[in-house]
């Protein structure tokens, strides 16, 4: 064998996609929400670049580069949103802001 | 054109009403009479220059004809055509709306250009359902019909009875009515394409859909499609639940259109289509929709009797004599169809009479709760009188419209289902039981509270006197109705023999 | 090589457990952290070093140190310390923690079906290779992240200003007091 | 000429009722009155003129066709024969006459106006009935004379119990007109016609007799008649119907509405001669309806209600004259009856103004010396009612009667006869003692204000009175040809001897009634008072207990069905699909419950279904 088979690559990213998936589900507090979100956008260009090396290709790089654009972007405004939401209510728990009765 | 002209006149009308409240009160008013007097007027005249003989074979059976192509990728026009029932129907349509609007003359007074523009509209769809040939314009008017007496019943209603709210019974009455719509809407559409598909053509035309071939098990739930569509807005008696609370909630006008007309479009659907599209089916299903029938007859008059609600009386004796009529219309005879034809009539007037009269009473004691009436024969100068006139038409007594019609229908019947006949022959001590209990209540008995209330104005007599003359009128010399009617009932009649006789012979083959 | 990418991702697996069951906020963000830097480990030897920069420069770097500020801002540790008796119950997490399962299975089960007869060597590729293919045909796709940090930018600074104190004391009255200005 | 006299008579009352119903209230009592006596006045003297012209032979008059659809051709026409002119000469002429009486009786009512309004149109209806030439057009009539039967009953409205009573009337009568209608549905069907004519002209041809569909046609006819003449067991309704003004008991319940049904079967004399047995039926309803009523109307106490209960016995005789085939003699019955019970009610109503609205039986007494006309009118109208013999119209047909049923042989019902005879008498003394002799019971009735109006008072109980001795037999025309030979004309034998018999009946029912209730009188009242005797009392009071039957067997299940439908099962059961709605509308709304975990997860489980349902597919392709 040579090298890392590509499933090994790919299992690596859906693990971590799925840990950030339920952490996003299990946590109520916004903190743990964003960052589960920071492992599942991370998992994603962790598939890409597995993909960029397997296929010896330079644009699944370029992707990932979008990917963590993408990551940056939401953290700033997703923790400017926690501190918005620490300010107003003293709480940054999902459960506690819902104002939607059903 | 003047078919288009007939439902175009109420549709401008109302859109002028609606503007002309800014000239007064009163304006919409006037526009309103005269625009529902224009479109009596104009039938009138139709009538009188019209020859209703039964055509020849070569000739239309059409008294006038228009079409135009609307959307010819999908085969649909605007088509247009009236015969004798069409006619009566569309001058009775502006007889009743004259009345509503004369009714709610003092009544409404709120928002009086856009109530009026509602009332038009009703008169619109209504007159388009009797006009259209073409299925599809016939379902767009079906549904055009509703949604102005939703807003009516919606926006003008009564708060009536405690935990009954007019919204409610507005919503009720759109759903009902739009949910068994679009039952007929599937009906139309795969006769549509079982059409398409058997001779290649896309059509919705009437003359093209009658001889469209549909295999049998599919033309007996087709003709279902339409039927309950139909007996919702009879009503017949599972599908019944919106008519009392409408009644019960709506304005006077809107019972009064409600009751004189939008009812006779389902009588007159069936008549149309239900049976000339499905005769056969039709046919094997009439003892089905006479049990209903029955069922309707017996299911209305006892419920009428346990009513508070003067409206709500008159609205289940409606149930009541429209299971006349459905077994009229299912008895396979052309005096049992034209007697169904005659209790149309005859319960647009009675049951307007009865709307109005119970209108009038709620201007003047202001409930309309049979409990906190009694004794107003004292109290009232001739408004008792005139409500024991329209009891009595209500009851079936001779000389009266109602009498023709429901003796028509239970003498058409006999013949054929002499089972039937007995069973709602009972029917009538019902009606009297039902019509006495409600001027015992009203009229009669000990005075609930004291004073003496105002007599009819000249309007109210006037109104009332027009119902009685034409009650008495159509009661005593029904033949021009009759013989205008003749030439549309007597094919319906042969289909629906005609398929009973090839349905034996059939089973004799075999 | 391979045994740099294995150790690694076992690595950057254990420490995201870490991350979600943690209960402690600043436990959390470092095992984050830590999580980040395996994956760059990963990165590096499956021989994308450029990327391997990347992340740990922009991720473990700038965002983490965001996250940490937050933390510290905020004062968090307290908040945390309430939740435990709350999630330890079963019920709270068994399911979610059943779903991800399932869906991991269902992503495991769809890449080994595939068949793919495909390695990874390790061959490097270069940061030139990649510069070429940025400014190249990617050329849109950097600009268009160039836009989209400057409008994170802006609605960051925008949503994240400190209000207006004056009613900061009947805060659920007034949820649109952002727009004011 | 005779055919306008006739149309002349009958638009007469019509046109003073559309005048009286349309004029409001504008019209005084005095211009009401005038209208209303006027008219039918006039349209007596129509139907006089008719009666001049009247040459023997049957006329018909066609006004128009009312309705033509297929073979259904029912015509508003009117047909004028002997039975038809005997009728009418009742109607207009005693109604005239109650009409006059009715000025005094009505004087100072409100709603004037209204009575004469409603007395006219029944006088039309009524005309319309007997005139008819289609059974149609009788139906017509026959609903006219109940309706207006309803709103007189009603007429007092402020009390309940009268206005049940005018419903009670009104329903029970419109049971049996379902029945005359389910027979002229058979008739149309089977026979194609409903000119009275031609039905009785086609039906022995198209039935054999005896055959069922004749015997059901007829039945259902009978049904017809039962309830509008108050026959058992449709009779109910009667007793109660004296809750109206007295003139409307003598013109309606007694003179004209209620023996319609004898005059029905006498119309349609050819259909029941088809079946037999249900004209036998006929007489045997009759004979049952004249002894229960003659028992019943002993233990009356109200005075309307004892001539209510006599009627009722009376009409029954006419029944059992039409059972046995006698058409002719129960024609002859039901005039002097028109006469001599108009005479009484007349009479009980110049006795109840006087007392101020008293009729109880009780509450009054010894008022023979005041109300002197009151009293002859009593003493004539009871001396015919009991058949005095000789010198009474009601001798003269009742023994007819009985003649005809012994010689159709029908021992049974002679028996009844003569046993109802003996009845008559009974209750007819004790009426007349109860009222003018003894002891007054009220300070009304000892000083009671007797009616003085020569015209309106004293004419119509004298004319009447005259009539109802045997001037008034005399006066009857006989209908000979009209009917099929009664079974009496062929024999002769007997006659003489059944007349001793039925005087002996006559005699002995007054020396009964002489006896008990003038020597025996504190015997009788200790036997009523209690035990046995107080039970029979009651169960006679309540003349039976049909009341009760029809309360338990009719009305108490219809209530309870009508409350246990109040709600309205079915629609609740239409609802069930609004309340699906409503639960599932529920149930996803707390789905939407804004919560970012409940969504992520909702979608995870999304992904996962498609995923593994992707992974199976694969599985299952490869």
């Amino acid at each position: 064998m040579n090298g890392v088979p590509m499933e090994h690559g790919l299992v690596l990213a859906a693990t971590l996609f799925s840990l950030g998936l339920a952490g996003l589900m299990l946590r109520r507090s916004m903190l743990f929400v964003l960052m589960s979100l920071e492992i599942m956008l991370n998992a994603a260009g962790l598939a890409f670049i597995v993909g960029s090396t397997a296929w010896n290709q330079p644009d699944g790089q370029a992707m990932f580069l979008l990917v963590i654009t993408l990551a940056a972007a939401e953290a700033s405004v997703g923790l400017a949103l926690m501190i918005q939401l620490y300010q107003r209510f003293h709480s940054i728990k999902l459960d506690n802001v819902s104002r939607m009765r059903g | 054109m003047i078919l288009l002209w007939l439902i175009l006149i109420p549709f401008f009308g109302g859109l002028l009403c609606w503007q002309a409240e800014r000239w007064g009160q009163q304006a919409p008013r006037w526009i309103a009479l005269g625009t529902m007097l224009l479109v009596l007027a104009a039938s009138l005249v139709l009538w009188i220059g019209g020859d209703f003989s039964p055509p020849g074979v070569s000739e239309s059976p059409w008294l006038l004809e228009w079409r135009v192509p609307w959307i010819p990728r999908f085969g649909i026009e605007i088509h247009l055509a009236m015969d004798g029932l069409s006619l009566i129907l569309v001058a009775l349509a502006g007889l009743l709306g004259a009345l509503a609007v004369l009714c709610s003359w003092n009544e409404i007074v709120e928002r009086v250009g856009f109530f009026h523009l509602n009332l038009l509209f009703i008169m619109s769809g209504v007159v388009g359902v009797f006009l259209a040939l073409d299925l599809f314009l016939f379902f767009l008017f079906w549904e055009a019909m509703l949604v102005p007496m939703y807003f009516l019943i919606a926006l003008w209603g009564h708060s009536g009875s405690p935990g009954q709210t007019r919204i409610r019974a507005a919503t009720r009455f759109f759903i009902y009515t739009q949910a068994s719509g679009l039952l007929m809407l599937v009906a139309i559409l795969a006769l549509v394409f079982v059409n398409y598909s058997n001779t290649g053509v896309m059509t919705f035309s009437y003359n093209a859909l009658l001889n469209a071939n549909v295999p049998d098990g599919l033309a007996f739930w087709l003709m279902l499609g339409f039927f309950i569509a139909f007996a919702v807005k009879l009503p017949v008696v599972p599908f019944h639940g919106w008519l009392p609370d409408a009644h019960a909630q709506a304005p006077t006008a809107g019972s009064v259109d409600l009751a004189g007309i939008l009812l006779k479009t389902a009588a007159y659907g069936i008549l149309r289509f239900a049976i000339p599209l499905f005769p056969e089916q039709s046919q094997a299903f009439a003892p089905v929709a006479m049990t209903l029938g029955l069922v309707g007859i017996f299911y209305g008059a006892i419920l009428a009797c346990g009513q508070q609600d003067i409206k709500r009386l008159i609205a289940y004796t409606s149930i009541s004599h429209m299971g006349f009529v459905l077994i009229a219309l299912y008895a396979g005879s052309e005096l049992a169809m034209q007697g169904a034809i005659v209790i149309m009539v005859a319960h647009a007037f009675s049951s307007a009479g009865l709307f109005i009269l119970s209108g009038q009473l709620y201007e003047r004691i202001k409930t309309r709760d049979m409990r906190l009436m009694g004794g107003l024969w004292g109290r009232i100068p001739t408004l008792p009188g005139l409500t024991l006139f329209f009891v009595a038409a209500s009851l079936g007594m001779p000389a009266t419209a109602n009498f023709i019609g429901e003796f028509m229908v239970l003498f058409g019947t006999f013949d054929n289902a002499p089972e039937v006949v007995i069973i709602a022959s009972a029917g009538l001590v019902l009606a009297a039981i039902y019509s006495l209990l409600m001027m015992q209540r009203v009229h009669f008995g000990g005075e609930y509270s004291q004073g003496r209330l105002a007599g009819p104005d000249a309007r109210e007599y006037a109104m009332m006197l027009l119902l009685i003359g034409l009650t008495l009128a159509v009661g005593l010399y029904p033949q021009p109705l009759l013989d205008t009617t003749a030439s549309m009932v007597q094919p319906v009649v042969a289909l629906f023999t005609d398929s009973a006789g090839l349905a034996a012979q059939a089973e004799e083959v075999e | 090589m391979e045994l740099a990418f294995y150790l690694s991702g076992l690595v950057a697996v254990l420490a995201t457990v870490g991350v979600i069951t943690g209960t402690s906020p600043v436990h959390s963000v470092v095992y984050l952290i830590v999580s980040l830097i395996a994956v760059a480990l990963v990165f590096f030897a499956l021989g994308a070093p450029f990327a391997g920069v990347l992340e740990i420069i922009i991720y473990a770097g700038a965002i983490m140190v965001l996250f940490v500020f937050v933390v510290m801002m905020l004062n968090l540790r307290a908040d945390a310390e309430r939740t435990p008796p709350l999630w330890r119950q079963p019920i709270y997490w068994l399911g979610p923690s059943l779903l991800a399962l399932a869906l991991l299975a269902a992503l495991v089960a769809l890449i080994t079906a595939g068949d793919i007869e495909m390695a990874i060597d390790g061959e490097l590729i270069t940061a030139r290779a990649i510069g070429l293919t940025l400014f190249g045909p990617w050329l849109m796709v950097v600009e268009l992240s160039a836009i989209l940090l400057l409008a994170a930018l802006v609605t960051a600074s925008h949503v994240g200003r400190r209000s207006d104190p004056g009613h900061s004391s009947t805060p659920r009255n007034a949820p649109n007091r952002g727009d004011t200005p | 000429m005779m055919t306008v006299a006739t149309v002349l008579s009958c638009l007469l009352p019509l046109a003073s009722t559309l005048a009286l119903a349309f004029s409001g209230e504008r019209l005084g009592p005095r211009a009401s009155t005038l209208i209303g006596v006027g008219s039918v006045g006039l349209a007596a003297l129509a139907t006089a003129w008719a009666l001049l012209a009247y040459s023997g032979a049957s006329q018909s008059v066609t006004l128009w066709t009312w309705v033509s659809v297929g073979d259904f051709q029912p015509t508003i026409g009117l047909t004028v024969d002997r039975l038809s002119l005997v009728m009418m000469g009742i109607i207009t002429g005693v109604g005239f006459l109650i009409h006059l009486f009715a000025a005094w009786y009505m004087a100072g009512e409100a709603g004037i106006t209204r009575f004469y309004a409603w007395m006219n149109l029944f006088v039309f209806s009524m005309l319309i009935l007997v005139l008819a030439d289609n059974l149609l057009l009788l139906f017509l009539g026959w609903e006219g004379v109940g309706l207006c039967s309803y709103g007189l009953i009603g007429y007092y409205y402020q009390d309940e119990a009268n206005n049940w009573a005018a419903f009670k009337a009104f329903i029970v009568t419109r049971i049996g007109d379902v029945f005359l209608a389910l027979g002229m549905f058979l008739i149309f069907v089977e026979i194609g016609s409903l000119d009275i004519g031609q039905v009785l002209d086609q039906a022995p041809r198209v039935w054999a007799e005896g055959s069922a569909t004749a015997n059901i046609a007829a039945l259902l006819i009978l049904g017809g008649a039962l309830g509008k003449s108050a026959q058992v067991p449709l009779h109910t309704w009667l007793p109660d119907a004296m809750a109206g003004p007295t003139p409307v008991s003598a013109l309606i319940h007694a003179a004209t509405m209620v023996t319609a049904g004898v005059y029905l079967i006498a119309r349609l004399n050819g259909l029941f001669l088809l079946a037999p047995d249900v004209l036998l039926l006929v007489g045997v309803i009759g004979a049952v309806s004249l002894l229960l009523a003659g028992f019943a109307a002993l233990a009356q106490t109200d005075i309307k209600r004892v001539l209510a209960y006599s009627t009722m016995s009376q009409i029954g005789y006419m029944f059992v004259a039409l059972g046995v085939g006698a058409f002719d003699a129960a024609i002859f019955h039901l005039t002097t009856h028109a006469f001599f019970k108009a005479l009484l009610f007349l009479s009980a109503g110049s006795v109840i103004i006087s007392c101020h609205h008293e009729q109880e039986m009780g509450k009054l007494g010894g008022l023979w010396r005041q109300l002197p006309v009151a009293y002859a009118g009593f003493l004539v109208g009871g001396a015919a009612l009991v058949a005095l013999p000789l010198v009474s119209a009601g001798f003269f047909s009742k023994d007819e009667i009985l003649w005809q049923t012994m010689a159709a042989d029908r021992a049974g019902l002679l028996i009844a006869g003569l046993l109802g005879a003996v009845l008559t008498g009974l209750y007819t003394v004790r009426l007349i003692l109860g009222i003018f002799h003894g002891e007054p019971g009220s300070h009304h009735a000892r000083h009671p204000e007797p009616g003085k109006n020569l015209f309106t008072h004293h004419l119509p109980l004298i004319v009447l009175a005259v009539l109802s001795t045997f001037l008034g037999a005399w006066l009857y025309p006989g209908l000979g040809e009209l009917f099929p030979a009664a079974p009496g004309e062929a024999a002769d034998t007997g006659h003489t001897l059944l007349q001793v018999l039925a005087t002996g009946a006559v005699i002995a029912g007054l020396a009964l009634a002489g006896w008990l209730f003038l020597m025996r009188r504190q015997w009788l009242h200790s036997v009523v008072e209690k035990g046995a005797g107080a039970r029979c009392w009651t169960l006679l009071n309540r003349a039976w207990g049909f009341d009760a039957l029809f309360k338990w067997g009719l009305v108490r299940p219809w209530q309870w069905l009508v409350h246990g439908l109040r709600c309205d099962f079915i629609n609740r059961g239409m609802n069930l699909l609004a309340l699906i709605a409503r639960v599932g509308n529920a149930g996803l709304v707390r789905t939407q419950n804004g919560r970012v975990r409940t969504y992520a997860c909702v979608m995870v489980l999304g992904v996962t279904v498609i995923l593994i349902s992707l992974v199976l597919t694969r599985g299952g392709g490869t």
